[in-house]
């Protein structure tokens, strides 16, 4: 799939991975050369369950439109129960800020063990496209970090 | 509505919900099956079939009107494939291609005043030709 | 009144005091007006028998002030609990808040707390409040109130309005059913309330409302935050040695909002720090100078909880491991939150 | 800085010149190149050269994934003196230059990528490895061939072990065997001098009749409790003589080791062979137990060894290692009602079957019918009886129960051996024999003894009068079968020890959703558990033959013996680190470490007023933290934090990378 | 200072409103600057920002509230909770340094840049930056008396003061005070408020008479407005007596507030030695939280802190109010100056009660609006601070 271009819009994505499963899946995305878009960023955690709300709230406040949270599947986690943590505290984290009103769409948790490089490209393509058709954060959005991107965008195009 | 091959096969799996792709051959549904003698086309055939795509054959065989419906294919399967339901497919796709699906007076061996109305007719459009 | 009256407290706790037991007493404290009643450490019998009160203004939840005060003392501090302060006390306990071997704790009944903002809302400026069997008697300082707004005031001082106890009574209370759940030392009384409206009916009301709705809703809450830290400060469950918020490098630390992120960041976060371990207590939305429904955060993460991972009620016992720390294997997926709240919420 | 081409893998979609050039105005840059392959000897060169140099605190490199060469380049650092956490690797090939197709696109997200990693490094901090001491002693949880192999290979190195077996006999499923596959040698034969080994061996104790209690610790010092149940008789006294089992008179109790086909009393020896041969009293039935009246095998024991009073008793001991060698069990037939099983003693399982020909079984190895004693006519066997079953219908396994195809080519060849003129039927869905003169040995039941291998699953058995009537369909023929069977044989599936999950929890060690245990690593550490210091020997890890196990259980003693040779162990040294200033004790991380590595400790601050007070706060164990960061995250005020990934470190990364969208 | 100078310049002329036209002459005055009224909500009332939607027949949807006692004092329309002062952007190997105070840009209230961002106000460039904040109670009043003395005395805050300069004061007489309202006690006088304009109401109209002259530069600006003459009316002759027939209700009022009797006569310049030791604090601070509910609803506490937020591409140096409850208050490399909970209480009621004063000849910086009353959530005051320490002086 082509990197996606919604009305010149590009939506930025952190993805959270774990070391054991999902950022091996990632490689092996990278290796069967599934691509997916470039939007996509990851950040190696040990293990899903090392992220931390605030992380997830920290990247939208630093202007990203979508955060997606990757482990190993539930009962295969490399430290035996970190994902069973990560589900319970995502699960409530997410349904609480869609009691804020803050887009439930724009967080995700998914499962991609090593082997799994064809859905961890499938996941990145169809949550980016997800992410594009919602546009940009602007409900948890923190105005100060936002604007300076935009200027320094404009200064340098 | 002409139904043949590959669409023949597609219909029958969205009509039973089958996951034809599960049978490992075991022919445990065959074994069970009561009216294994009577059948052209036995319990396992009919998932294999349906599963390779061609299963025209069963279509012309009125091996599908000779199961009794006893489940019992279903119920021992190991895969969770339910032939039985395959099976069942068969008759409904039958039933539908007559579309006045009349039934026939010398198969009335059921009407015997106990079996609710509905169930009755219902199961005439299935189980006469 | 209150179920348990006050002269039971005193009595208790002056002879506690002269037999050395205990040399500290917690309990509340009477002010300038009725309703005007501070949680109030006491140190001798004198101030015990001249200011102790126990009446329907007794809002605070005395427990947390056992983490400063056992540490003050080499006898035992007196503590007196209602029945949803219990709940505050086990939960500190469980997390080694305190030393139970210095606290004697008694439980009292309860039979409800004023909503004194309620009542000023009613009445205007307040002069006086009794209460008379069920009903509430309000002296205004003068006849004004929000229906009147055309400064049209009476001038007869004194002008007497009556309520239901009921319609004053703040939300906590009117949902409360809770029973004494600490291990006390003394039992005076275990009497609580009996709840006469749904826990949860306000989150559902919310919760019913479109994305927009809430967000705006919520926008608006947010926007009158001061950041006066009193809802923590008050919390019982919130007893870091320091919290992330006055703690440069948690990358949270911030003295006042600077925009709308950091007013919705710091209750996201206060939320779900004390999600699993807040007792319901209420104490945040009470102290809220700016009446700000901080109670509707935590409930709601009370009852996502109790419908994904089974009722649970913090602070039930001392033993107990809040949902957010343990897990089974059959939890339900992030991805299917959304469908089975919603499906709870339409049953 | 580094950027890698890796050739054209990375050159080719991405600028890699631009992103070295990018990186040079990066604030803490002090130097930035390229190279065509970083990971070469002349690219850790030029990286070896560039540190000593500019003296550089850290390093970035730009190139694959650092689950490919984070080590390579760690090394290299730490050659030149730089501590290898101070290395930090921006994945731009397999996240960026593999994936992407746009070069402006792949060129700008590998300068974020790159910045993020800068971002990180800023904010590392060098790390030194823990060490901890290593308790020479192994334990072996489960005494069967597993169990066995592993100790007595682990002794041989010189090691102590002990083994810790449930049952008062060591021997395991194997014990029960008649003969093995494929070369049809008897069971007792091979196994039973290597358990008098290890009876004998003075580095092997056996905790016979014994179960774990509890494991703390970790890899290196773990303290286990060991409960030896009460058996009524003195081990060391006891001389096996048999005397008592005779007198007792409570005989009419079913033996577990014939599988109730025969009875045993209630004080007694499971079998001849026993290791340790010592009776135990079975206190469900003894009547002195249960009513205090009887005493005759205390007054017929010549030797004294009878204990009426005898409790259970804990042991305390530290070990090293621990090796899981739990074994399996069939799984109940009781949801195949299909098969009669239950309604006619005829029909047997597999195990059954084995006991039914043993010399030393309830026939003494005459092959006859339960029910009459009667030779065999026809014998049917039933292959996959509740293995390769779908989950959800919650009737039997997923997985292939493996040894099944074997076994039944084995007993088809008994019986056939035994009774030439008998009709033997197996029937089948597929046969399988990988293995070493498997498939030689499948052919040989066929084709020189005759037996009746037919492609189909058995539909129904029904008793009729004495016999029992098999209907079953032919599938290559399209033929229904009905077959009048004398005996009929189920392969039924195996399933790993039910008391296995208890140990998982005590040893804080994974499970399959099948209840197997996980290895560490299905194809690199196949016989090692998650868990530090603990080993998975036989089928407790998924089903396996003999062969196999004990190859198994080499391997184990090897990795243990490995561990055992080191004076001491260096660990994770991203490990969670608790500050104790800001802890408040409050136990949550300890709730939720899954190791738990977490203990908490009384320790003096300082308060205003130049007063002390005392404060309960966490304290990690870094020998046993695995670095998950959950504690961390479960963690208020931040006081816990996980070295290598810090809150601050990943928010750094998380603003690089959402600093600017190109 | 600048209020003493303009009191005495003042010339007393007086107009008059009728009450139902007050939004039309809100309309009026949100023409000549950003308007601030007190207006109910949720909370109580609190100033905002008039934004004069006009429903049917004139009727505005905004309304002032009838208690003018705001949860929050008016402080922050001079003193923002938080405010940018500067930014500093790494470029290479330079640092480029933008001054953003909102004064010198045309912008809003930086301090919110949300609603910066959605303000797309219509007002002119001259008049964008006038502040007129109408309906302060004369506690309040008196208050920025006290942030003038602090804000406005050198080193000058050129933040505070750009602000301050710009804005035009209505005060307003105080009908509706609260059971927790002692400012007679600080010689406040509720009937009689300070202000660039001092308004008055009873039941009919708000009688408003211009006080310095920057009331009377923006009044005349009034009515240099077409249709004002409808608005504004000249007094008639009975008026003044009704003005003070109302000034003397309000006084009894005032008179009458249960805590009007507090007395401040033992505290004052020099009496730190008193009560710094008294054992009383130990009592009083015992269940005080540390919250700084108390300092940010006060409208004299004017301590802030200096802190810098990485944005990710330049660092934005800010101000945002502070606590001196607060136990990282004013903390230095050397630790806190005032360790305990205790000597952070006394500090913040003897700054109030003895310090202030000391150093600004006798001035108490406390004004009696009652807010921390109402607002403490362990309902511990200055109050009970002032009749413990003064010995139950006054009743």
């Amino acid at each position: 799939m082509q990197d996606k271009q919604i009305n010149g819009y590009r939506p930025k994505i952190a993805a959270f991975c774990c070391n054991w499963c999902s950022y091996a899946g990632a490689d092996l995305a990278g290796g069967n050369r599934l691509s997916y878009p470039c939007d996509v960023k990851i950040i190696r955690v040990p293990c899903s369950c090392r992220v931390d709300p605030i992380f997830v709230l920290r990247a939208f406040r630093r202007g990203a439109d979508g955060v997606i949270i990757c482990g190993c599947h539930p009962g295969d986690c490399h430290y035996t129960s970190g994902n069973y943590h990560t589900r319970r505290r995502m699960s409530l984290l997410f349904s609480f800020l869609d009691y804020l009103g803050i887009e439930r769409e724009r967080m995700r948790v998914e499962w991609v063990s090593a082997s799994e490089g064809a859905k961890f490209a499938a996941v990145m393509n169809d949550f980016v496209s997800e992410i594009s058709k919602l546009g940009e954060n602007r409900r948890l959005e923190d105005v100060r970090c936002k604007e300076q991107t935009e200027t320094r965008l404009s200064e340098e195009r | 509505m002409e139904c043949k091959g590959e669409a023949l096969c597609a219909e029958v799996i969205r009509i039973s919900a089958s996951d034809v792709g599960k049978c490992m051959r075991c022919g445990k549904c065959s074994a069970s099956c009561p009216s294994y003698d009577e059948m052209e086309y036995h319990p396992h055939e009919f998932a294999y079939m349906v599963s390779s795509g061609d299963a025209d054959a069963l279509l012309e065989s009125d091996s599908a009107y000779k199961c009794v419906s006893c489940l019992t294919c279903s119920e021992r399967c190991p895969c969770g494939v339910a032939p039985s339901r395959l099976v069942e497919a068969f008759r409904i796709i039958k039933a539908r291609e007559r579309s006045n699906a009349a039934f026939a007076p010398e198969r009335s061996v059921f009407d015997d005043g106990e079996i609710p109305g509905q169930a009755l007719v219902s199961a005439f459009r299935k189980f006469s030709k | 009144m209150q179920r348990t009256d006050r002269d039971a407290l005193v009595r208790r706790a002056v002879s506690l005091m002269n037999d050395g037991v205990c040399d500290r007493v917690l309990a509340w404290r009477r002010g300038e007006f009725s309703s005007d009643v501070s949680p109030g450490v006491f140190t001798d019998t004198e101030s015990v028998e001249k200011e102790l009160v126990r009446n329907f203004f007794c809002g605070a939840n005395l427990s947390k002030y056992l983490i400063s005060e056992t540490e003050k003392t080499e006898k035992k501090v007196l503590i007196f609990l209602r029945p949803c302060d219990s709940y505050s006390f086990n939960r500190l306990l469980s997390e080694h808040k305190f030393n139970r071997e210095k606290v004697y704790a008694v439980a009292v009944g309860c039979d409800g707390t004023a909503d004194i903002g309620k009542l000023k809302r009613k009445c205007g400026a307040l002069s006086d409040i009794k209460r008379r069997g069920d009903k509430i008697i309000a002296e205004s300082l003068y006849e004004t109130n929000e229906e009147n707004e055309e400064n049209e005031e009476n001038e007869a001082n004194g002008a007497e309005r009556v309520f239901d106890l009921e319609d004053v009574l703040s939300e906590r209370c009117l949902s409360c059913n809770l029973k004494n759940r600490a291990d006390c030392d003394e039992i005076i009384s275990d009497g609580g309330r009996d709840a006469v409206s749904e826990r949860f009916f306000e989150v559902r009301r919310i919760e019913n409302m479109s994305s927009e709705e809430r967000y705006e809703f919520w926008r608006g809450e947010f926007s009158r935050c001061i950041r006066c830290n009193a809802c923590r400060d008050v919390c019982p469950a919130c007893t870091c040695e320091k919290c992330v918020f006055s703690n440069p490098s948690s990358g949270v630390e911030n003295k006042a909002a600077a925009n709308s992120f950091e007013e919705s960041m710091f209750h996201i976060i206060r939320a779900f720090h004390v999600a699993g371990r807040c007792t319901d207590c209420g104490e945040c939305s009470r102290v809220c100078p700016q009446s700000i429904p901080l109670h509707l955060l935590n409930r709601k993460l009370i009852k996502d909880i109790n419908i994904l991972y089974g009722e649970y009620k913090s602070g039930e016992s001392v033993s107990q491991i809040s949902p957010l720390n343990s897990w089974t294997e059959n939890d339900a997926d992030p991805s299917e939150v959304a469908e089975l709240l919603e499906r709870s919420r339409s049953k | 800085m580094f950027v890698c081409h890796c050739g054209t893998n990375i050159a080719g979609t991405v600028d890699v010149e631009a992103v070295a050039d990018a990186m040079k105005s990066e604030s803490g840059v002090v130097y930035s190149a390229t190279y065509q392959y970083m990971c070469s000897q002349s690219g850790q060169d030029i990286i070896k050269k560039a540190i000593r140099d500019y003296e550089l605190g850290g390093i970035v490199v730009c190139s694959c994934s650092p689950r490919m060469h984070e080590a390579t380049f760690r090394k290299a650092a730490s050659s030149v003196g730089m501590n290898p956490y101070m290395v930090e690797i921006a994945n731009i090939r397999e996240q960026c230059s593999w994936v992407h197709k746009n070069r402006e696109d792949a060129t700008s997200k590998a300068i974020t990528l790159a910045r993020a990693a800068v971002a990180k490094l800023k904010l590392n901090f060098p790390l030194t490895p823990g060490e901890s001491g290593v308790t020479k002693r192994a334990l072996v949880i489960g005494g069967g061939i597993a169990g066995i192999q592993t100790a007595l290979d682990i002794a041989d190195a010189g090691y102590k072990v002990d083994i810790v077996e449930k049952s008062p006999t060591i021997g395991g499923k194997m014990a029960q065997l008649d003969k093995t596959f494929p070369t049809l040698d008897c069971a007792a034969c091979i196994l039973t001098p290597k358990m008098v080994d290890a009876a004998q061996n003075e580095n092997i104790r056996i905790f016979s009749y014994s179960e774990v209690e509890s494991v703390s610790g970790y890899v290196g010092n773990f303290t286990v409790t060991v409960k030896k149940k009460a058996r009524y008789v003195k081990e060391d006294v006891c001389t096996g003589c048999g005397l008592c089992t005779e007198k007792c008179p409570r005989k009419k109790i079913p033996s577990e080791f014939n599988l109730g086909m025969d009875n045993r009393s209630a004080v007694y020896i499971p079998f001849a062979q026993a290791v340790p041969k010592v009776a135990v009293i079975d206190s469900e039935h003894c009547m002195m137990l249960k009513e205090n009246k009887c005493g005759v095998c205390s007054k017929v024991c010549t030797a004294g060894a009878i204990d009426y009073t005898q409790k259970d008793e804990y042991i305390e001991e530290k070990y090293g290692a621990i090796v899981v060698a739990t074994g399996y069990e069939p799984i109940s037939l009781e949801r195949f009602g299909e098969y009669a099983r239950g309604m006619s003693p005829d029909v047997i399982t597999s195990l059954e079957f084995e006991r039914l020909t043993s010399a030393a079984g309830p026939t003494h190895g005459k092959l006859v019918r339960p029910s009459d004693k009667m030779k065999p006519n026809t014998v049917v066997f039933v292959q996959c009886v509740g293995s390769r079953c779908e989950p959800s219908l919650g009737k039997g396994k997923e997985y292939c129960s493996k040894i099944c195809c074997m076994y039944t080519a084995k007993h088809a060849m008994l019986t056939k051996e035994k009774y030439p003129d008998a009709e033997v039927y197996v029937f089948y869905i597929d046969v399988r024999t990988p293995g070493k003169n498997f498939d030689e040995f499948y052919r040989r039941a066929a084709e020189e003894y005759g037996v009746k291998y037919i492609k189909g699953m058995v539909g129904k058995i029904t008793p009729d009068g004495e016999r029992l009537n098999v209907s079953a369909s032919d599938l290559i023929c399209r033929k229904k079968l009905e077959i009048k069977a004398d005996l009929v044989v189920l392969a039924a599936a195996i399933e790993p020890s039910p008391t296995a999950r208890a140990l998982a929890t005590k040893l804080a060690s994974s499970m399959d959703t099948n209840g197997f245990f996980t290895e560490a690593h299905p194809k690199l550490r196949p016989v090692e558990s998650p868990t530090a210091g603990v080993f998975l020997s036989g089928a407790c890890q998924g089903p396996r033959d003999i062969p196999e196990t004990v190859a198994q259980a080499g391997a184990a003693a090897a990795k243990v013996i490995g561990l055992l040779s080191k004076e001491r162990l260096t660990a994770n040294p991203c490990v969670a680190v608790c500050d104790e200033e800001m802890c408040s004790g409050c136990s949550v991380c300890g709730n939720v470490c899954p190791y738990g590595a977490i203990t908490y400790v009384e320790k003096e601050f300082r308060v205003p007023g130049g007063r002390t007070k005392a404060r309960r706060v966490a304290s990690v164990n870094e020998a046993v933290c695995q670095g998950c960061g959950c504690c961390a995250v479960a963690c208020m005020s931040g006081a816990m934090e996980l070295k290598g990934f810090m809150s601050s470190q990943i928010m750094a990364e998380v603003d690089a990378i959402c600093r600017t969208s190109r | 200072m600048t209020s003493e100078k303009t009191k005495t310049e003042a010339k007393t002329k007086m107009l008059k409103i009728s009450l139902e036209k007050t939004g039309l002459l809100f309309e009026k005055l949100s023409a000549a600057g950003k308007l601030y009224i007190p207006v109910d909500g949720a909370a109580g009332a609190s100033f905002e920002k008039w934004d004069g939607k006009a429903g049917e027949a004139n009727k505005f949807e905004m309304k002032m509230s009838s208690a003018h006692n705001t949860v929050k004092s008016a402080k922050d329309v001079f003193f923002p909770q938080t405010e940018d002062l500067m930014r500093f952007r790494v470029n290479g190997k330079k640092i480029e340094v933008t001054d953003c105070s909102d004064y010198l840009n045309n912008s809003n209230n930086s301090n919110n840049s949300d609603v910066a961002r959605a303000d797309n106000s219509a007002q002119n460039e001259k008049t964008a930056n006038n502040i007129i904040l109408f309906g302060v109670r004369a506690c309040d009043v008196k208050s920025f008396e006290v942030l003038d003395r602090v804000f406005l005395s050198e080193p000058c805050d050129t933040y505070y003061k750009a602000r301050r300069e710009r804005t035009v004061i209505f005060s307003m007489a105080c009908a509706a005070p609260r059971e927790t309202c002692f400012c007679t006690s600080f010689g406040i006088d509720p009937s009689c408020p300070e202000g660039d304009v001092s308004c008055i109401a009873d039941g009919k109209y708000i009688y408003f008479e211009i006080k310095s002259e920057k009331g009377e530069r923006l009044m005349s600006s009034l009515s240099d407005m077409s249709d004002i003459s409808d608005i504004l009316e000249s007094i008639g002759d009975s008026d003044p007596e009704s003005v003070a027939s109302r000034r003397r209700e309000i006084k009894r009022r005032a008179e009458r507030l249960p805590l009007s009797g507090v007395s401040t006569e033992p505290f004052g310049a020099g009496t730190t030695g008193r009560y710094f030791s008294s054992p009383a604090w130990e009592e009083l601070s015992a269940t005080c939280l540390g919250c700084g509910a108390c300092t940010f609803v006060c409208p004299t506490c004017q301590c802030y802190d200096i802190k810098d937020f990485d944005t990710g591409e330049s660092v934005v140096r800010y101000r945002c109010w502070d606590s001196c409850m607060y136990s990282d208050f004013t903390k230095m490399s050397a630790g806190q100056p005032r360790l305990t909970r205790l000597e952070r209480f006394r500090q913040r009621f003897m700054h109030k009660l003895v310090y202030f004063p000391e150093n600004n000849d006798g001035l108490f910086s406390c004004v009696g609006c009652g807010r921390c009353l109402a607002s403490c959530p362990v309902n511990m005051n200055i109050v009970k601070v002032m009749k413990k320490l003064g010995g139950g002086a006054g009743d």
